[in-house]
């Protein structure tokens, strides 16, 4: 269990051949699965702190004040723990085969004999992400967490921009550090906030042991609100940024230019729940600062809404998923928002982490079934599939089983999940139930119709293009997919309430028949409908798109964020700020440095007829220079 | 009447044997033998320089006329070492062809015009500082018009001789006023006469005696002969106008300032100094920006320098007496060094303009090197002994502690920027610009080449070894006395 | 109070100083301008006999007027053009001229005048004979002249020696 | 004995290089002496750091350890007075590691290499005799000693507009010592209240603590601005765009790696630590000042297409974060300011070392002509990567450790005004992205732009040597900070030279 | 009717005005050399005359002038010399001949 940060650092400075990386994950997961298995095993839930060095030390500002590096196990982190290792093992596993040679060339980035290097990059980059996200999950303070939520930013970076001769995959990765760097300050400062009370950053004193300080940041007022609440607003800004949600999603869906495997890792499973992992981390702080939580569920549920109705009008597959990702997050934010002890002793809580649990199964599986799609297909664009369950059956039956699971129909994972979802939403507020409800109809529609229009609608002329006949991916990619499938199978059925709480506490409360029935209802409906519109290929969706033209574009174009980001950072950053400080650089600044020379060289040269040549001009200034000078000395001496 | 007292200055005296010797030797030996009285006026100099170590004295003779501290002796010890490497450096161009015929001319002249700046700094009385003076500037009108080859020597010539006797006149005129206040010309009783009084009278004559000491040491408004005189005349002489003659004055202005002046200080002189002093190394700076001709643009350097040495001056204390003496020694190093290097050009190719020295470290690379330190040095880079000197004058100056001083420092300061920008233009034409080069390699000659390894090593060694500044700070303290009026 | 032929004697010379300075300066021919500089010079010659220097008087019209002038006019002869047309004075020349006497001869009247002891002086009785200068001249003690008269021997010699060297051909 | 100091021979072992430079007459014997100097010098700094552990594990907490003190002027009192702290420590290293990797980044200069490694070995010396002494008068001949060679290794090896910025970069950089000069010659008059007992030991006159307030007000800035002219502090960095662009590799790693390091040490040890009432007085203003630094030079750095200016402009940056540290007065972000310093001379030497590398290949700076680079040298593109990661605050590497130390310890300050400017400095690391990416992106990325390009080759073994040597640099203090910053903070222990400052702390700001 | 000190001070300044206008303003380098003399016997006026006036009892100001009128002999020799030879040079005595070096 030590060696757990030890290993993966090795892992780190490795360019991993894809096998040797992939053994090394089956032995995280092991020890992964082990140490989690462990720890819940144990019976008792309360944390554990299995390793704390120091590694910035600030004894100076206060006693015990420092950055800490360790390893901190708690039913959350135990959860994450075995979320990352399996999707990351399975991922592995699956880009054996995805990232093959044929694959890499494809996309032209290597010159000739370079494949092989990509390949190991490919890996030493999944493999670094990996290790920042368990160093993020297990982070035993809130500095740590920074430390590693940096580096699986920047690991995503990378695999994002894999393909780096291709522009778009470069502006992606560009779009999505940056983004996601811009939510870090704001995490960074309510850390800074945070600490200069507390005077720590360690969860456990956080959480449990600077209550005083913690009732003077919420005696502090600063423009209104209280410190504490702009300092869990600020963090909360942070992982709004990762978990992507409004109106900082921007970046996700580009995200998707990356290889469909590191979306499937990064950018549906672990990743994007770090910001939801966060605010879980800190959920009794956020309970204090009461106001930063409304803050958090309305984002929360807006994004739900939004990034599904954007979902419904995709056409890129990979977008759809990226979008439904969104969605699904923001649920597990609005479940967190809208958690209160009161209400079912907080269920909202132990429903977010388990949505964020079985959502990372289920989602992995559609991406990986979009990969194993995409690898053969060789497009993004559902357009150019349909009637794929003749030449994919697994790929199919794994994308069904995902989409039941994300509609929430029995007994597939997601079901359980977001019914509990539903019922925190319910319990806080009806209005939010009946929103995350409609969202939720929402999602079961736009699911289906991703799943029909792949796999059923028409068939095109796939061997028109020239183009092989799609068929079923290697081994290596669909053993995962039928692991994922399964698990998105049973995982509902774990007692999750037992463990997973936001006090250790194990949860008692039952199932509320309404709510599921209710959402059932609703999530079939949505089904229903897609069905309707997908299932064969026919111009009722071409009808109903012209019918609401606007709306559709704006969907389809993503309500214009997109644009939107585009003028504020091209437009008014670049060219209202850093063109003219640019310019005032050189031409003012440099220029004033400039003019003392020139005025200089001016004055040399204006200077230079009193050195005419001519004696008689030499003694009339000396002279008169003489005279001049006693003459003001008498001025002055009178 | 008692004659023993001429045995009280026998640096003087020293200085009168060895004009006589090369006198003698220059009249009565044969055509054959001349050719020698280069090397033997530098052997006999330099034994002189070294008698010199033993006849160090102090006190004063002819009833206060003349005295002798420490810092005169040690003042003229640095115009010894300065003028003998003006001596050594100046033996190619004394035995080349036109000016063989006047060598011992050249010689006798030089030695005489050292013998009038020994006066000028020992000198108590004004009668014998005007005779000093004189003697110090007459003769270099003859120096100056040496090369007659070249029309501007004597153009140089005519122009120093116009203007100095112009300023002899005004600084008797002024001289004439003090009388009239004093009542003697003895530098002490003047003092005591003066003592604390203010008057118009004063502040004229006051002007007038320093324009006349100004022109020597070349200060604005008094500069004006300096670059033409610098250009035309023969680069041996520039070099010694340059440093030894300026050196001299510098010494003689502080003399005047603290001793005899020195007891009606006020607040009004502080001032009109504070005005010479920021446009002399300003105009200076000005000129030099954009000269090509390297003597003229050492002229306006020089003038500049000028000013940074008077900033030794107005402390008026035992520091920037000190200050003062050693950065006259630097001076001479480094201005030296630079003038050697154009000696040596200018003998062989006759090229004194910058843009000739475009590439010289290709073709001639020790000789780029020498002229680059000595720029460094006048610029006060370190660790060349120009940054100490420089160093040491403004801490000299500062010693007086006001915040006006403060401010002339900081524009003394501001200058040296764009003083180091001129220099860096040589060593830039010399390292930087790429051009081929139009001064072939040459070999330089011997007596050239040591006067060079002289002042290169003066120039990375004085300011390195301590002991010599410490040596005239001792000198300086020694003669406290000098500052009596103005404590 | 001075005798009248003092005071005529002064206003004659005055005169003479200061009609004949100006016309030295002011006169386009060389040569005349010369004469009246011989003029000028004996009128000083003239003071020093009225304030009782009658040596000084002496070396005055020795020196200057039978030495240097006529070095004076030897240049003048050894340098005159017949053919040499002189150009009129510029206005802008003449102005500075005038400027800067006018200004030269303000302040220092100026500073005169304000210092009253120096201009109500009155001639005191000096006694200066021959034998007095010749015992001051090669004197050691306070007042007396001997480093000067050694030293300006040496200022003579080297600018025999410079002239020498100016005035040789190579 | 002078000689028993282990701090000297890092002004000799330069000084020994160059004279061994000038009997060099091979390629081979010139690389061989460079070379053994460079060792020699990494393998005293390492000593040094051994020595100083030691001294300080064996419990001794004087400010200045390892001293010696050799009178030289003795009528200005001017001393050889040499010892080392915390900082002056790891400044040392860092310059050896710089110096080291410079003369591996420098091993093909053509032409004059002779002189060329002379000037670079002088450059050094005067940068160790900067770090090594603490005498006012030796520091600043050092100090300027360090300046003046730039002119030549610029003007005759650099490229571009290099007389100009030669030029400039010279003028600018004796301008600030002009102001430095006065205001050491005012601390030297007002050191002691004795006056009789004037010195230039910065100890010494940290302890008598006589300089008067009122003097303290003009004294205070202009030593700031002298050396933060150095520190490139806004408005007086505009020699540093200029001036990196022209240099060669080597001397943009020694003079953004190394002497602007001089200008951020000189405020700290001269500035502040000399003049703690002006300091607290003045400070606000210094502090807006760099706090325009951190955002300005990294909003620059986003429209440029130059590399080198890009990066000069992030050092404008980066430095202006050392000065606002340093302003901010406490010990953290002191101790974040020093680590920046490290840091920021660590990686932007490799940044410069791989300019230089990039440039000495395809003979062009600017970005919109070159392109996919990570195909045609990937060694490079990597390490590339690797420095911009350094440049952007990537956790493991060094930018990281030192921003976040800087910003903890700012945000200890507690009155709005530090607060608002803390923030501001805070949100220069999404700036800093930007432009990294950026240049990354068109430079590494994308596809090929020039055709000949595809002929290049990446990196050889001296190449790879020098940047390892870097990165390993930056990786180590990025993983292990502890160990550096604890060497730093020794240095502020209470009771010491640094309580006149350390005490403003928390005191309200004049104008509040 | 007594002659005062000042009676004798303003024929010697004016001659010294008229030999610096002179000075300034004559074409001919022999009599700008003339206008010094003019300006160098004012000052031995000066001195004579103050001595005399101020100081009867000593002989300060009339040496003063005696070894002024010597160092004269010498400026105006070595002065005409100079003259003397830039008139071999150029067959001329304008002092525009002797502007070339300028600026």
């Amino acid at each position: 269990m030590f060696l757990f940060l030890g290993l993966m650092t090795t892992k780190l400075s490795k360019k991993v051949a894809g096998t040797l990386g992939t053994i090394g994950l089956g032995a995280c997961l092991v020890i992964g699965y082990t140490a989690a298995l462990t720890y819940f095993a144990s019976g008792s839930l309360e944390p554990i702190k299995v390793l704390d060095t120091v590694w910035i030390d600030f004894s100076q500002i206060a006693e015990g004040f420092s950055i800490n590096l360790g390893i901190y196990l708690d039913p959350i982190s135990a959860m994450m723990l075995i979320v990352v290792t399996t999707i990351s093992f399975l991922v592995h596993l699956y880009s054996n085969g995805y990232m093959d040679d044929a694959h890499l060339i494809k996309y032209g980035h290597e010159a000739e004999g370079g494949v092989k290097h990509g390949f190991q990059r490919y890996f030493a980059f999944l493999s670094l992400f990996t290790f920042s996200m368990l160093g993020l999950v297990l982070a035993t303070n809130i500095f740590q967490m920074y430390i590693f939520w940096e580096l699986v930013g920047v690991s995503s970076y990378l695999l994002i921009g894999f393909y780096y001769t291709d522009p778009a995959a470069i502006h992606a990765s560009k779009k999505a550090f940056i983004t996601t760097r811009f939510a870090d300050l704001g995490f960074l400062i309510g850390i800074l906030i945070l600490s200069y009370y507390t005077q720590t950053f360690d969860f456990d004193t956080l959480i449990n042991g600077s209550s005083s300080a913690i009732s003077t940041m919420q005696g502090t007022s600063f423009l209104g609100c209280s410190v504490l609440c702009w300092a869990m607003t600020c963090i909360f800004i942070g992982g709004a940024g990762k978990s992507a949600m409004f109106p900082l999603h921007i970046w996700l869906p580009d995200a998707m230019e990356g290889p469909t495997p590191v979306s499937a890792l990064i950018h549906a499973a672990t990743m994007v729940v770090a910001g939801v992992y966060l605010v879980a981390r800190l959920f009794p702080l956020y309970l204090i600062a009461e106001g930063s939580l409304i803050v958090i569920t309305v984002v929360g549920a807006f994004t739900a809404f939004y990034a599904a109705a954007i979902a419904c009008a995709q056409t890129d597959i990979k977008r759809i998923l990226a979008f439904s990702t969104i969605s699904q997050i923001a649920f597990m934010i609005t479940s967190l928002g809208v958690a209160r002890p009161e209400y079912h002793e907080g269920v909202g809580y132990m429903a977010s982490m388990f949505h964020l649990f079985t959502h990372a199964m289920f989602k992995a599986c559609l991406f990986l079934v979009a990969g194993a799609v995409i690898y053969r297909v060789h497009s993004n664009e559902s357009g150019k599939m349909g009637g794929l369950h003749k030449y994919m059956p697994i790929a199919s039956i794994a994308c069904l089983v995902g989409c039941l699971a994300i509609s929430g129909i029995f007994p597939f994972a997601g079901f359980f999940s977001k019914d509990e979802i539903l019922v925190a939403a319910y319990a806080n507020n009806t209005l939010w139930g009946l929103w995350m409800s409609m969202v939720a109809g929402m999602t079961a529609f736009y699911m289906f119709r991703l799943y029909y229009l792949v796999f059923w609608w028409d068939k095109p002329d796939y061997e028109a293009h020239g183009h092989h006949a799609p068929k079923e991916a290697p081994m290596v990619m669909t053993l995962p997919l039928i692991i994922l499938s399964v698990a998105t199978c049973v995982i509902g059925f774990l007692p999750f309430s037992d463990y997973i709480t936001y006090n250790h506490e194990p949860l008692h409360a039952g199932h509320d028949w309404t709510v599921i029935i209710s959402s059932t209802v609703i999530a079939l409906i949505g089904i229903g409908l897609a069905t309707v519109l997908y299932f064969k290929k026919n111009d009722k969706p071409a009808k109903m798109a012209n019918a609401a033209r606007g709306l559709w574009t704006a969907a389809n174009k993503r309500f214009y964020m997109d644009e939107l980001y585009m003028f504020i950072t091209h437009n008014i950053i670049f060219q209202t700020i850093c063109r003219p400080i640019a310019w005032f650089d050189r031409a003012i600044i440099d220029g004033t440095m400039n003019m003392f020379a020139n005025i200089t060289n001016a004055a040399s040269y204006a200077i230079r007829k009193f050195q005419s040549g001519s004696i008689q001009s030499y003694v009339w200034i000396y002279l008169v220079g003489a005279l001049a000078i006693a003459v003001v000395s008498m001025l002055c001496l009178i | 009447m008692d004659y023993s007292q001429f045995l009280m200055m026998p640096q003087e005296l020293g200085l009168l044997l060895v004009f006589l010797l090369v006198f003698l030797f220059d009249t009565f030996l044969p055509k054959k033998a001349q050719s020698s009285l280069s090397i033997f006026t530098c052997v006999v100099f330099a034994l002189f320089t070294i008698a010199n170590v033993f006849m160090a004295g102090n006190g004063t003779s002819f009833s206060g006329m003349y005295e002798q501290t420490s810092a005169t002796y040690a003042m003229k010890l640095i115009l010894n070492a300065g003028m003998l490497i003006v001596l050594i450096q100046a033996t190619k161009w004394a035995n080349s062809e036109f000016v063989a015929v006047r060598r011992g001319e050249f010689y006798e002249l030089l030695l005489a015009t050292l013998l009038g700046m020994y006066i000028m700094i020992s000198a108590r009385h004004f009668l014998l500082f005007v005779i000093g003076l004189e003697t110090a500037s007459l003769p270099l009108a003859a120096l100056v018009a040496f090369d007659k080859k070249h029309y501007e020597s004597h153009e140089a010539a005519a122009k120093y001789m116009f203007t100095a006797v112009f300023s002899s006149a005004i600084f008797m005129l002024g001289l004439s006023f003090v009388y009239a206040l004093a009542g003697s010309l003895y530098f002490n009783d003047i003092a005591v006469n003066i003592m604390g009084g203010q008057s118009a009278l004063l502040i004229v004559a006051l002007v007038f005696v320093i324009s006349g000491v100004g022109f020597k040491l070349s200060l604005v408004p008094f500069h004006l002969w300096t670059a033409d005189v610098y250009q035309g005349a023969p680069t041996a002489v520039t070099s010694y106008l340059s440093v030894i003659s300026k050196g001299a004055a510098a010494f003689a202005f502080l003399v005047i300032l603290a001793q005899v002046f020195g007891s009606a200080y006020s607040a009004a002189w502080e001032w009109m100094l504070y005005a010479v002093i920021v446009l002399t190394i300003t105009v200076g700076n000005l000129f030099a920006i954009r000269q090509r001709d390297l003597k003229r643009f050492l002229a306006f350097s020089s003038i500049s320098q000028a000013g940074y040495i008077m900033l030794g001056v107005i402390a008026g204390s035992e520091v920037g007496l000190a200050s003062l003496m050693f950065y006259v020694l630097v001076y001479v190093f480094s201005n030296l060094a630079a003038f050697g290097v154009i000696a040596a050009i200018e003998n062989k190719t006759g090229k004194v303009n910058m843009d000739d020295y475009n590439g010289l470290f290709k073709t001639n690379p020790w000789l780029a090197f020498s002229m680059m330190l000595a720029m460094f040095s006048l610029a006060g880079i370190p660790p060349f002994a120009g940054f100490f000197s420089k160093f040491f004058i403004f801490v000299g100056a500062c010693h007086t502690g006001s915040v006006a001083i403060y401010v002339l420092v900081l524009i003394a300061l501001i200058n040296t920027i764009i003083s180091l920008y001129y220099y860096l233009l040589v060593v830039k034409a010399m390292f930087i610009k790429q051009d081929e080069c139009v001064i072939p390699t040459f070999k330089v000659a011997c007596s050239e080449k040591v006067a060079l390894i002289i002042t290169t090593l003066g120039i990375i060694l004085i300011g390195l070894a301590s002991c010599i500044y410490t040596y005239l700070a001792e000198a300086a303290s020694n003669s406290s006395a000098m500052f009596m009026f103005i404590h | 109070m001075d005798s009248v032929g003092n005071i005529i004697m002064y206003v004659v010379i005055a005169l003479a100083i200061i009609v004949f300075s100006v016309l030295t300066v002011t006169t386009s021919k060389i040569l005349r301008s010369a004469t009246y500089l011989l003029f000028v010079l004996l009128a000083t010659a003239g003071i020093y006999f009225q304030v009782g220097y009658e040596f000084l008087g002496a070396v005055q019209i020795a020196v200057y007027a039978g030495g240097i002038l006529v070095l004076f006019v030897f240049a003048i002869l050894l340098t005159h053009r017949p053919d040499a047309k002189s150009q009129p004075l510029t206005s802008e020349k003449r102005w500075l001229g005038l400027s800067a006497a006018i200004a030269g001869v303000l302040v220092c009247g100026y500073a005169l005048i304000k210092q009253c002891d120096v201009v109500s002086a009155t001639l005191g009785s000096s006694d200066v004979t021959i034998e007095k200068i010749g015992q001051a001249l090669l004197s050691t003690d306070k007042f007396g002249y001997l480093l000067p008269f050694e030293a300006v021997s040496v200022l003579l010699l080297a600018c025999i020696i410079g002239g020498i060297v100016i005035a040789r051909k190579r | 004995m002078i000689w028993s100091n282990i701090l000297i021979y890092f002004v000799i072992v330069p000084l020994l290089v160059l004279g061994g430079l000038a009997f060099s007459k091979s390629m081979k014997a010139i690389r061989t002496v460079v070379v053994t100097g460079a060792t020699a010098l990494m393998v005293l700094a390492a000593y040094l750091v051994i020595e100083f552990l030691q001294i300080r594990a064996a419990g001794v907490t004087d400010e200045m350890v390892l001293t010696g003190s050799w009178v030289w002027y003795a009528p200005f009192n001017i001393h050889l007075a040499l010892g080392v702290d915390g900082i002056s420590v790891v400044m040392i290293v860092l310059s050896a590691f710089i110096v080291f990797a410079g003369v591996f980044a420098s091993w093909k200069i053509d032409p004059l290499p002779k002189q060329y490694f002379l000037w670079f070995f002088l450059l050094s010396t005067g940068v160790f005799g900067f770090f090594i002494s603490i005498d006012l008068f030796t520091m600043f001949m050092f100090y300027e000693v360090a300046l003046i060679p730039m002119y030549l290794l610029i003007g005759v090896w650099g490229s571009g507009n290099k007389n100009y910025s030669a030029m400039k970069l010279t003028l600018m950089l004796m301008g600030g010592s002009a102001f430095l000069m006065l205001g050491l010659i005012g601390i030297y008059f007002h050191s002691s209240a004795n006056v009789n007992e004037l010195t230039m030991n910065i100890v010494e006159i940290a302890q008598n603590n006589a300089i008067p307030h009122s003097w303290q007000m003009w004294l205070f800035p202009a030593v700031f601005v002298g050396f933060g002219v150095l520190g490139a502090m806004f408005p007086f960095h505009t020699w540093s765009p200029d001036g990196h662009a022209s240099a060669p590799t080597a001397v943009s790693m020694l003079h953004a790696g190394v002497l602007m390091k001089l200008g951020g040490y000189g405020c700290f040890r001269i500035a502040i630590y000399l003049m703690p009432f002006a300091a607290h007085e003045l400070g606000w203003i210094f502090l807006i000042l760099t706090g325009v630094s951190v955002v300005y030079g990294a909003f620059s750095a986003c429209v440029q297409s130059d590399l080198k200016y890009i990066n000069a402009y992030s050092s404008v940056s980066h430095c202006g974060l050392v000065l606002f540290a340093i302003l901010m007065y406490n010990t953290t972000a002191m101790t974040g300011a020093i680590m920046q310093m490290l840091s920021h001379g660590l990686m932007t030497a490799l940044f410069f070392a791989l300019i230089g590398m990039i440039y000495g290949r395809t003979h062009t700076r600017d970005i919109r002509k070159m392109g996919g680079l990570m195909q045609i040298m990937p060694y490079l593109g990597v390490c590339y990567v690797i420095a911009g990661m350094a440049s952007l605050g990537l956790p493991g590497l060094s930018g990281f450790v030192s921003e976040m130390t800087i910003f903890i310890g700012s945000f200890q300050n507690s009155d709005t005004f530090h607060r608002v400017f803390t923030i501001v400095a805070c949100s220069s690391i999404v700036v800093t992205a930007v432009y990294i990416l950026r240049v990354v992106g068109k430079l590494l990325y994308g596809k090929v732009q020039d055709p000949h390009h595809l002929e290049l080759t990446d990196a050889v073994w001296h190449e790879r040597f020098a940047t390892i040597v870097l990165i390993a640099a930056v990786a180590a203090i990025g993983c292990f900070p502890n160990f550096f910053e604890s060497i730093i903070k020794d240095t502020f222990t209470p009771g010491g030279i640094y309580d006149g400052i350390l005490a403003t702390i928390g005191q309200p700001l004049p104008w509040m | 009717m007594e002659l005062s000190l000042l009676m004798y001070l303003i024929p010697s300044l004016v001659m010294f005005g008229c030999g610096v206008y002179g000075f300034i303003t004559r074409k001919n380098m022999i009599a700008i050399l003339i206008s010094l003399e003019l300006m160098l016997n004012s000052v031995d006026i000066n001195f004579a005359v103050f001595n005399s006036y101020l100081f009867p009892g000593q002989m300060e100001g009339m040496f003063f002038s005696l070894f002024a009128i010597a160092i004269a002999a010498a400026e105006t020799a070595l002065a005409l010399a100079i003259v003397i030879n830039v008139y071999r040079k150029v067959k001329n005595v304008d002092i525009k001949e002797i502007t070339k070096m300028k600026f």
